[in-house]
């Protein structure tokens, strides 16, 4: 079944970034495809590439951008709302990108399941 | 349809205003803080146990663990992130923030 | 049927137009999903999908008549829900429990709404191709 | 003690928990979401009218100018930040998130 | 005084230290508040302050035992709590009501904790030079 | 009288930064002193550097930088929350710092009242 999923919070400071990725890890190994992930309202901080989270944590960033390598997932954060948030083009994580609320009405369109974390 | 409730509801009354708006049929899925109403034993059980009446109530296991949740109230079903995208595959989805 | 002018086909367009209903609970200004909500509503509009907009709880403050933020220095937003009328999004209804809780009725609203129960609206979103909660 | 809450009685407990650490002689103030709270009319009012046998209850009028709320319940003081400021002068304050 | 080797008088040092209380009201893990509260108040009493921490409300669960974050993929910080008495941050207390409500008894915490009526809690707070909430 | 204010909610995300900044120049304009302005949890975002906001609205993180330029004010992002939201030295707004939770501990002593907005 095709997915999409949206996450509107920001990682570390909410659990939504972590439910959303162990949700969409388990998808994955279901057979499931996400169509894509995108982040809006204060879930675009999931995208900066400048974070230096602890290292005996999970670094949320580096997982974002080895699920998009391993899985081939399109990752977009929400360009109005990175700009409120100061997350901007050149410094975000790799395999991930800034793009438009189009991009969110597409995979709602073309996904058999919206789902939110938030 | 299911329903994904985050927040506590002891704090917020996001579970009683999901409740509401849950069909005969619908399902509701307890994650994050959402799973402290699954606690049995506490002042919101009465609660639970009434929507329990109308409504399947399913919680997320390892929020559960996570918040040390030791016993979990009669009627809760348990599942684990497989059985969330299970639930999520099988209807389509609202989540109550 | 593309006509070589790279117009999209109408009945191909067609099977791209899906229901999507937007459950708007954020009171106004002390978050900023409210706004950021419309903006994802208009957007969709724009994208000629079947939208519906549902106000429940604290939401229906969003739709409040009246609101003067200069005070606070915060632009205020509640003329552009006038802009969903230009933009077909017609269907916007209010919940009645969350409306008579918090003391508001109909003409407290600065857009045309309409009542519906609990049920109602339960029922209408059983019948969408997505929910979008903000 | 000058209590501050912001989020809104409608959906969280904030105000309620607030009230029931508030002593003799404390002032409650509400700021932003808090505000809902001071419109008249509406379910909550008689817990506010609770809460303010007891304790002095101020809102901020630019947020609720801010929300539209026309007509504000009876016995609660409206200030603007200038008054805002005099009341933290006044009390040590705690911040009811 | 100042004895010439850079160490603050005793005298002048005492002064400095402060009532500081600090409110958890914060769930773990749905949220960073009750653990990045705890980072502050270790610091504060590394600065040798007299601290208080009071939890109330959902912020009781960060101090339940047996909390296993494994299976979300997010570090516990459960065990950080038994720093707290190295520290000789001493005064901690729990709102009764707060804990009947969830059905929590005093077993179920993983420090020792005092139980207070929300009155008693009250009262200190009064005496504190500030207050900080998490 | 000497305050210190915490904020402690992102710029946009949430009202917190509004409501601290419109009690700040309050408090300047009534004669009060404003020992520091200390951001933690996700308020440390309101010194990134990297935002763009809507040219129709308020401006947050410009108001931040003429308030401490303005009134001398001592502006301070906590370093640990900053690292975990990628708020990082060399991408910080003018007139403003990163630094370590001494910081609070100190304003906190120094001040005669603390006020928190969250």
């Amino acid at each position: 079944m095709k997915f999409a999923v949206q996450v509107l919070r920001g990682p570390y400071n909410n659990q939504a970034s972590d439910t959303a990725y162990n949700f969409v890890k388990a998808a994955l190994s279901k057979g499931h495809e996400i169509v894509r992930i995108f982040f809006y309202h204060d879930g675009v901080i999931n995208v900066n590439n400048l974070a230096e989270p602890p290292q005996d944590d999970r670094n949320i960033f580096a997982r974002w951008t080895e699920l998009g390598k391993d899985h081939g997932i399109d990752i977009v954060a929400c360009i109005a709302a990175s700009k409120r948030r100061g997350v901007k083009e050149g410094h975000i994580i790799e395999g991930t990108r800034i793009s438009g609320l189009g991009q969110l009405t597409e995979m709602t369109i073309e996904a058999d399941r919206l789902i939110t974390f938030g | 349809m299911l329903h994904t409730v985050n927040k506590s509801p002891f704090t917020h009354n996001t579970l009683t205003e999901a409740a509401r708006f849950a069909t005969k049929g619908s399902v509701i899925l307890l994650i994050e803080d959402g799973t402290l109403a699954a606690r049995s034993g506490s002042k919101h059980e009465p609660a639970l146990k009434e929507i329990m009446s109308r409504n399947d109530v399913y919680a997320l296991e390892p929020d559960m663990k996570a918040r040390g949740v030791g016993s979990v109230a009669e009627g809760v079903k348990l599942v684990d992130y497989d059985g969330f995208v299970d639930l999520v595959a099988q209807h389509k989805t609202n989540t109550w923030l | 049927m593309n006509d070589g002018t790279g117009n999209v086909d109408e009945t191909e367009n067609d099977q791209n137009v899906k229901k999507i209903m937007f459950v708007m609970r954020s009171a106004p200004h002390g978050t900023i999903y409210s706004y950021e909500g419309l903006e994802t509503v208009l957007i969709m509009a724009a994208f000629e999908q079947d939208l519906t907009m549902v106000f429940i709880g604290d939401g229906l403050f969003a739709l409040v008549k009246d609101q003067m933020t200069d005070d606070i220095g915060i632009k205020g937003f509640i003329k552009t829900y006038g802009v969903l009328d230009d933009y077909e999004v017609e269907k916007i209804y209010v919940d009645r429990i969350s409306m008579e809780e918090r003391g508001l009725v109909p003409e407290d609203f600065a857009i045309d709404i309409e009542v519906k129960e609990a049920e109602e609206i339960a029922a209408i979103m059983e019948n969408q191709h997505a929910i979008i909660p903000y």
